[in-house]
């Protein structure tokens, strides 16, 4: 076990909450990503693959699903982003090594785990908050949804689940996009 | 004084204070400034632009030409407002513009005596001699003289915000046609968005006083919209105009959320720009009259005639207790008779129709034309002459003007529509492609009863749901208004010499179309462009159809050929602010910080932008005067044990798969089939015309996967450029490709203890030792017992030096240790400048070097070009042009003092050479002090560089006063042979 | 006519009467000695320095619709000499410098109005190549001035200095570019041709060229055939179409770049800004309105027209440079179409067809290099040599590696 | 403008990244005789056209997959989208 101790994106060694009105815009610092992208000629194999890892099948176009310990969401054509909970205390069993070693010549996998910071939001009035934030149509975001957006020049993806809707950003400008997050649900709420 | 004691959609419950040219009145809740300026029998409002002619309201709407005021003060000072759609709060400050000293009493109106020489087009004509005057004398006047409001040039202290909506339906304007189709689409369950410009929904059915069914147009009006705002699946933006038409069903619109209060509350916006994207619109922006003109047709009372009504009807408000309507159809009568209603006097219908029809209780003189006007600063009078010739005056204090109403086609226009003549309402009706998705429907399609409207607005919705696979069903519509459009055209009054305006703003009148015409303007652009027709802030919503039917009039052509000038986004100006929204200030771009972020301030660093990152520039400690001595200091520590450095910011590739060497092979110009596992490479990127695009190293991690690094700049396109690559090239090459530049923290530790610092971090059993893990090594290692990390032995410095990358998270850790570990070591951190410095000392090209216009060759790297493979730009590095060999070459330079500083962007020359283009040799990419070589030294691209060494050439600068000479040199001033490196 | 304030002042007193159409509007003669396709600027000042230096004047220009409606009548009429490399300073120079003299030389007063340019420095790289192309200007004769951002400052108190994503740090001024008055230009033009002789034909399409063993010998056109001893093509925006009715592929697409005006303020702006953390650049106009613009909208069009994500980058630029900007009202928004060539510089060449002429190219920069373009196209028509600070605008340089690349963008037209 | 990418539907076509001329997948042989000649024509020498113009936009902000679009460049209408790697492999491109 090392000793090194982890910041948050926001640069901090807790995760930050903010709540404005209906709506509550938490960090979750604690999760492990990394990204599967099927070998050439391997779509299928690898989908079949990802399946049984996931426990539930890969998603589909701009889809994300979740399984009883890992969730995923699609990127690309025959490419996703696998999260589960980022273990601390046992690096050798990382994501994406864990993965690697299920998917084999399958697939191409990176860890993405230090790539982005996660905002999870939740609430009433999602709508009202993102329509401010990007150009996603959220009366069609039905849960299971996942989609790469722009928010305030930043790409992200938003993922629409049954707890509220989640944002990864690039984790360099975690600021600016929660300020922006912040903003904008102080101007809807 | 002027408001009529009963009607209006006012609350007279509710008084307002405002202030107008600092003089105080009252107004109720519901009244716009004008409205509430015309109660307090304020007709005086504004001064036109180029005559500073006195001027009133001319309409009740965003149309306005001449009401135009500055709003507010301070930072909000908002200049040329118009009164006609400004809602009346407590407390608005308003004040009158273009005039000086006063509103009543103008030194500019000096203008209007002048106006025979001031004619369109005049200052072609003039103002050329001498030539020099022009900047100095007459320009400065007229700029001074120009221009209409001010503004303080202090920043905004409102926020502003932008969205984005979509729905099936977008309707324009509420009117009875955008009502009835909102109606249509929100009970079919279709997802509608209803935008109106005004306060309060309705349209015209707010201001006439006919009934629909069993109520007046303004209460069937206000229960639509209930129930509108009872469907979830229906959004009402009021305050909302839709500004343009733009491609694809994708709207702008601008909603003004706290325009109608003294100060937006607390954190919310004062405006939001919605984007709306749309599967339809049906646009139902109804139509705007238009004025005749006759002599002095421009003085404060003289107004619309549907303005007229429209103040009396929403507003309770007469703009005089006598009035008189000129009309050339008998939407003008109507005018009339609802004043009469309200118990103003209506002196007379003037109508120019012959067989005008006959109206009761009021002398209508048919045939007759208003031939001229009187009163200084306001209306007094009016010189009527009727059919038989005979002349005479009439006193009244205001003259509504009907010369038929415009259909609103400016929104159908603004991609391909183009607008069609329609004889039948003697108007422009829409035509042409409409942008796509669009239909109009009542008014603003020439469609002017209001039963009328009221179906067409309900079958364009049923059409546009057909379109989109839904079904819908007409509502129940009231029985209304269906009377039939009567109008012969009149454009101008003839046979005078006075002055009659077409364009109230810009003061363009019938005999500026008429010189216009003559010396050739007769196209409608050169029209509009020569006289400034049409080219207001209204831009000619009241006014181009007048100066186009004089053209015609003159040309003999028919109006239809004559045709109109283009439509153009905005529908009314908007606010520069909404269309930024959020992104302004520190806010305008995001920005990137570094994992070592929050260290870096604890250590006071002075940071830098690159790109949208925020870079450690240099850390200045306790006693240092200047950068200088920082970033001596830290490069002399660096170079003499170690120093550390963030270098997350370089892009960060992975590249996976079977194919991922041979790739590689393709992207780079040198060779990489052949790299070992464990080894890293330097590479150039070339575009496909031959220049270099960008440099940075791969590691080979496996056979099959490699990690390839881009300058922190290019790594965007450099991404883009490889997916291009992938897909479109080669797709059959078994590669994937995903960014990890910010999955990793990356520092530099470089120079000669740099190994004994990484031991002490690095886990014991990987092997640092030069055989164990030599120059140009790579591998995944752990460090601090047991996270994983990643080693590269690489230098961008020059010295022994590696990079270590952590997982982000761990950044802020690593460099914390890295520090501490290094204390022995007197470890020290550097940042951008230090790091420029040392590159630049060792000779590494950088993105002053790789700016988009060098070659290979002209790196001093024409070598690597391999021409035994096929890879992206080597063919075209060929090319005659960049083979020349006296071409530039990148060489180092040394002041012949080492005290004298060279300059970046210092051109070459020879010694003695006069400072001609003639002379140029070259120029200096990047210069800075060396505290290594304690000198001065730069480099820089000179022709034939490579054959120079030695010579002594001049790096001169006038642009900032240096002119240094200088001894070209090979540009790797500090271990040319690489032997530390390699240490 | 000659116009002056004194003729002004006689018209007045009767009426305006005596004044005449500011050129003819003749029918096609069957021959010219030369025909120019495209009555916008660059076109009509061939035709007026053909008839003036060259004593052609048995010349035709020929307008599909009317003269001036091209992109000399929707940019932001701005004029510089500030550019870095020697295939282009030298041209724009001589253009400054025929701008300087334009109204006395055509009688026309198009309200040439050398207020300063400034291009505003936000980084040090930026400064590095802001020196390197002062300098370039200044070995060329034109004038440059590195300004500190204090100085800019003082000049510009209302700029973003303290609350910016990317801090002002100086600027590069020429102190002889500004700005004109953009119609006055071609007006200007097609007068003092026209009083030359020269025919400026409106309403006159070409459909076709006539070519006869190699060599251009008369245009088709709406209004019939035309001879010509030689053709010139000056039709920035619609080069390539016109061109393929000659069969050539040009290095060149069509975009869209959009302008801006806002509602006339009283005077803020003394000069031309150049944001240098984005896309905005700004003057004030004489009658006052701030006419601004940004970047193209970056996609192959032939719609005179963009769309909104340009139009809110430029106004991110401007408020990001120019915090009081927020209530101030645009006015109106247009596009023109731009010949973005692959380098991103121009052609003034022959083609490959005897007697068929090529200007164009001009990218976003077109309206500056008006007077200069005019004056090397005429020289290349007249004498069927290159003017020698045009010599650099060849067809082959690509074909040759010899690119003109001010921004180092390489061969991707939308970049540059 | 929309461009309705062929997996994520209808999208705004400022998250796109444009390059331009479709025929840009077609890259000559860089080994080949005439190779010079063939990239001039390759790298300079785009289509241009009024009217309907096949070109390549990036889904920067989206999936980052290479589209080929069928736009009108008079009347910006789009008529086809598709995969430019689906259309690269139909061209005969492949390692």
């Amino acid at each position: 076990m090392h000793d090194l101790a982890p910041l948050t994106a926001l640069g901090s060694s807790a995760p930050q909450r903010d709540t404005i009105g209906p709506v509550t815009i938490t960090e979750n610092p604690d999760r492990a990503l990394a990204s599967v992208a099927a070998r050439l000629g391997q779509d299928a194999a690898c989908t079949k693959a990802l399946a049984s890892v996931l426990g539930t099948s890969a998603p589909d176009v701009a889809q994300c699903v979740q399984g009883p310990a890992l969730g995923a969401f699609w990127m690309a054509q025959h490419c996703w982003i696998v999260d589960g909970p980022y273990d601390l205390d046992d690096p050798q069993t990382d994501l994406a090594a864990r993965l690697k070693a299920e998917l084999g010549d399958m697939a191409s996998v990176t860890d993405q785990s230090g790539a982005w910071v996660r905002f999870d939001v939740h609430g009433d009035g999602l709508g009202a908050l993102f329509e401010r934030l990007c150009n996603l149509d959220m009366a069609r975001m039905t849960d299971g949804t996942a989609r790469r957006t722009m928010i305030d020049h930043l790409g992200c993806f938003v993922l629409s689940h049954r707890g509220g809707n989640t944002v990864y950003g690039p984790r360099s400008s975690a600021q600016s996009l929660h300020h922006a997050l912040i903003t904008a649900a102080r101007s809807a709420f | 004084m002027n408001r009529l004691p009963t009607g209006g959609q006012i609350d007279r419950t509710t008084r307002l204070r405002f202030t107008f040219d600092g003089l105080p009145y009252y107004g109720h809740a519901g009244d716009t400034l004008a409205s509430a300026l015309l109660a307090n029998g304020v007709r005086l409002m504004g001064r036109s632009f180029k005559y500073h002619r006195p001027r009133g309201v001319l309409s009740a709407g965003s149309e306005e030409p001449n009401a135009l005021v500055q709003l507010r003060k301070g930072g909000r000072q908002e200049p040329n407002t118009r009164a006609t759609v400004a809602e009346l709060f407590d407390g608005l400050d308003a004040a009158s513009q273009n005039a000086w000293p006063g509103l009543k009493l103008d030194a500019l109106a000096i203008n209007d005596r002048l106006s025979n020489f001031l004619t369109a087009g005049f200052y072609y004509k003039t103002f050329m001699w001498p030539a020099a005057f022009w900047e100095k004398l007459y320009e400065p006047i007229i700029r001074r003289a120009a221009g209409l409001g001010a503004i303080t040039t202090d920043a905004d202290p409102d926020g502003y915000d932008r969205g984005f909506l979509h729905c099936d339906l977008l309707i324009i304007g509420a009117g009875p046609a955008g009502l009835a189709a909102a109606l249509t689409a929100g009970r079919a369950g279709a997802c509608v968005i209803l935008a109106d410009e005004d306060f309060c929904m309705g349209g015209r059915l707010n201001v006439e006083t006919h009934a629909l069914g069993d109520q007046s147009g303004a209460d069937w009006a206000a229960g639509v919209v209930a129930e509108l705002a009872s469907l979830p699946n229906v959004r009402l933006l009021a305050r909302t105009t839709v500004l343009g038409a733009f491609d694809h069903g994708i709207y702008a619109a601008v909603e003004r959320v706290a325009d109608h209060l003294g100060q937006p509350e607390q954190g919310k916006p004062r405006q939001i720009l919605w984007r709306i994207y749309s599967g339809r619109a049906v646009l139902c922006a109804g139509a705007i009259e238009r004025p005749i003109a006759f002599a002095n047709n421009d003085r404060p009372g003289i107004m619309l005639a549907g303005a007229m009504r429209a103040y009396v009807n929403r507003w309770a408000v007469t703009p005089a207790q006598t009035v008189a309507v000129f009309t050339n159809n008998d939407d003008g009568h109507r005018t009339a008779r609802d004043l009469m209603a309200q118990g103003v006097d209506v002196a007379a219908i003037i109508d120019t129709r012959a067989d005008a029809p006959a109206c009761d209780g009021v002398q209508v003189m048919a045939g007759a034309q208003v031939v001229d006007s009187s009163g200084r600063l306001g209306l007094k009078s009016i010189t009527v002459r009727q059919a038989n010739g005979q002349e005479h005056r009439l006193s009244i204090g205001a003259l509504g003007v009907s010369g038929g109403w415009n259909p609103n086609v400016a929104l159908s226009s603004h991609q391909r529509g183009r607008p069609e003549w329609d004889d039948a309402i003697a108007a422009f009706v829409p035509g042409g492609a409409l942008p796509q998705g669009m239909q109009v429907a009542g008014a603003a399609l020439g469609q002017f009863s209001t039963q009328g409207a009221l179906a067409a607005g309900a079958g364009a919705a049923i059409q546009a749901l057909s379109d989109l696979g839904k079904t819908a069903q007409a509502p129940d519509l009231p029985m209304a208004e269906d009377g039939e459009v009567r109008i012969t055209p009149f454009w101008h009054v003839g046979g005078t010499k006075a002055r009659a305006w077409l364009d109230f703003q810009n003061d363009v009148t019938v005999k500026d179309v008429t010189l216009a015409h003559q010396e050739g303007f007769r196209s409608v652009e050169h029209l509009k462009r020569y006289t400034t027709l049409g080219m207001a802030t209204d831009q000619g919503k009241t006014s181009n159809m007048g100066g186009l039917a004089v053209m015609a009039e003159l040309t003999g052509q028919s109006i239809a050929q004559t045709g109109t000038t283009m439509f153009r986004p905005p529908y009314t100006p908007v606010a520069l602010g909404a269309l930024a929204g959020r992104s302004v200030g520190r806010d305008f771009r995001p920005t990137r910080l570094t994992p070592s972020h929050a260290w870096a301030v604890e250590q006071g660093a002075v940071f830098v932008e690159a790109g949208m990152w925020l870079r450690a520039q240099y850390f200045p400690r306790t006693g240092e005067t200047g950068w200088r001595q920082s970033v001596d200091r830290e490069v002399r520590a660096t170079r003499g044990s170690v120093g550390v450095c963030d270098v997350t910011t370089l892009g960060k590739i992975d590249v996976q798969g079977r194919d991922a060497a041979a790739f590689l092979n393709r992207i780079y110009c040198n060779g990489f089939a052949k790299l070992a596992v464990g080894r890293v490479r330097y590479g150039l990127m070339l575009r496909e015309d031959g220049i270099a695009m960008d440099d940075g190293t791969a590691a080979r991690l496996a056979d099959d996967h490699f990690v390839v690094t881009t300058t922190t700049a290019n790594a965007v396109a450099v991404f883009r450029h490889m997916e291009f690559a992938r897909q479109c090239l080669w797709p059959d090459m078994d590669v994937q490709l995903i960014s990890t530049t910010e999955a990793w923290a990356q520092f530099a530790v470089a120079g000669p203890q740099s190994r004994a610092l990484l031991q002490k971090i690095v886990d014991s059993e990987f092997d640092l030792s030069n055989d164990g893990f030599p120059f140009m090594a790579c591998g995944e290692i752990t460090v601090c017992s047991g996270c994983p990390a990643r080693l590269f032995r690489i230098s961008f410095s020059g010295e022994l030096a590696y990079e270590i990358a952590v997982p982000t998270r761990y950044g802020d850790a690593l460099m914390r240790r890295l520090m501490d570990a290094g204390r022995e070591f007197d470890v020290t951190p550097y940042g951008t400048e230090a790091l420029g410095v040392m590159r630049i000392e060792k000779g590494h090209a950088a993105g002053n070097e790789l700016n988009g216009q060098t070659t290979a060759l002209n790196l001093g790297m024409g070598r690597m070009v391999s021409d035994k493979k096929d890879s992206i730009g080597a063919v075209l590095s060929r090319r005659e042009g960049l083979q020349e060999e006296n071409g530039l070459r990148m060489v180092g330079f040394m002041p012949t003092s080492p005290q004298d500083r060279v300059i970046a962007g210092a051109h070459l020359l020879e010694k003695g050479a006069a400072l001609r283009a003639a002379n140029d040799l070259g120029y200096v990419t990047s210069a800075c002090y060396s505290p290594t070589l304690d000198s001065y030294i730069a480099i820089g691209f000179l022709k034939a560089g490579d054959t120079r060494l030695g010579d002594v050439l001049r790096a001169a600068s006038p642009l900032t006063g240096h002119d240094t000479e200088v001894t070209v040199v090979s540009p790797h001033f500090v271990d040319p042979d690489g032997g530390r490196l390699r240490a | 006519m000659r116009y002056s304030g004194f003729k002004i002042l006689k018209e007045a007193l009767s009426g305006h009467k005596g004044w005449t159409p500011a050129w003819r509007n003749p029918d096609p003669k069957s021959h010219y000695d030369i025909v120019i396709i495209g009555g916008g600027g660059h076109g009509l000042a061939t035709a007026h320095y053909l008839a003036s230096k060259f004593s052609q004047c048995n010349v035709a220009v020929l307008e599909k619709g009317w003269i001036g409606g091209g992109n000399v009548g929707r940019n932001t009429t701005i004029i510089r000499s500030n550019y870095l490399l020697d295939g282009n300073e030298p041209f724009y120079e001589f253009s400054l410098k025929l701008w300087e003299g334009l109204e006395q030389d055509l009688n026309y007063n198009a309200m040439v109005s050398q207020r300063g340019i400034l291009n505003l420095i936000h980084s040090d790289a930026q400064r590095d190549a802001f020196i390197r192309r002062g300098n370039g200007m200044i070995l060329h004769g034109a004038g440059a001035e590195l300004l500190s951002a204090d100085q800019v400052r003082r000049e510009y108190p209302f700029l973003n200095f303290d609350d910016a994503r990317f801090p002002i740090k100086g600027g590069l001024a020429q102190r002889r570019g500004g700005t004109v008055r953009h119609d006055a230009v071609a007006w200007g033009y097609a007068r003092a041709a026209d009083s030359r002789g020269v025919d400026i034909i409106q309403n006159c399409e070409v459909t076709g060229f006539h070519i006869e063993n190699g060599t251009c010998v008369g245009v088709e056109t709406t209004r019939g055939y035309i001879g010509a001893g030689k053709v010139g093509v000056a039709v920035a925006g619609n080069s390539s179409r016109v061109m393929a009715q000659a069969g050539m592929r040009l290095p060149i697409e069509s975009h869209v770049l959009q302008a801006f005006v806002t509602e006339g303020l009283k005077p803020v702006l003394p000069g031309v800004i150049t944001f240098g953390a984005g896309h905005f650049y700004c003057s004030q106009s004489d009658k006052g309105g701030l006419v601004f613009g940004g970047d193209i909208d970056g996609y192959n069009s032939y719609a005179q027209r963009g769309n909104l994500p340009v139009i809110e980058d430029v106004a991110e630029g401007g408020m990001a440079l120019f915090p009081g900007l927020g209530r101030v009202r645009l006015l109106r928004m247009w596009g023109g179409v731009m010949d973005m060539s692959m380098d991103g510089s121009p052609i003034i060449d022959r083609t490959h067809i005897d007697g068929l002429y090529f200007n164009g190219g001009w990218c976003y920069g077109g309206f500056k290099a008006t007077p200069a373009s005019g004056w090397c196209f005429a020289h290349l028509l007249a004498t069927d040599t290159p003017h020698d600070v045009a010599k650099a605008y060849r067809f082959d340089r690509f074909r040759r590696g010899r690119m003109i690349d001010e921004k180092g963008m390489g061969a991707q037209p939308n970049l540059h | 403008m929309i461009i309705n990418h062929p997996l994520l539907g209808p999208c705004d076509a400022q998250e796109f990244t444009y390059l331009g001329d479709a025929r840009l997948i077609d890259r000559p042989d860089g080994m080949a005789g005439d190779a010079e000649d063939a990239f001039y024509h390759y790298a300079y020498l785009r289509d241009n056209p009024a009217g309907e113009h096949r070109e390549l936009w990036f889904h920067e902000q989206g999936d980052r997959s290479w589209l080929v679009v069928t736009r009108n460049t008079v009347t910006h209408q789009i008529t086809s989208v598709e995969l430019a790697r689906d259309v690269a492999r139909k061209q005969g491109r492949g390692v």
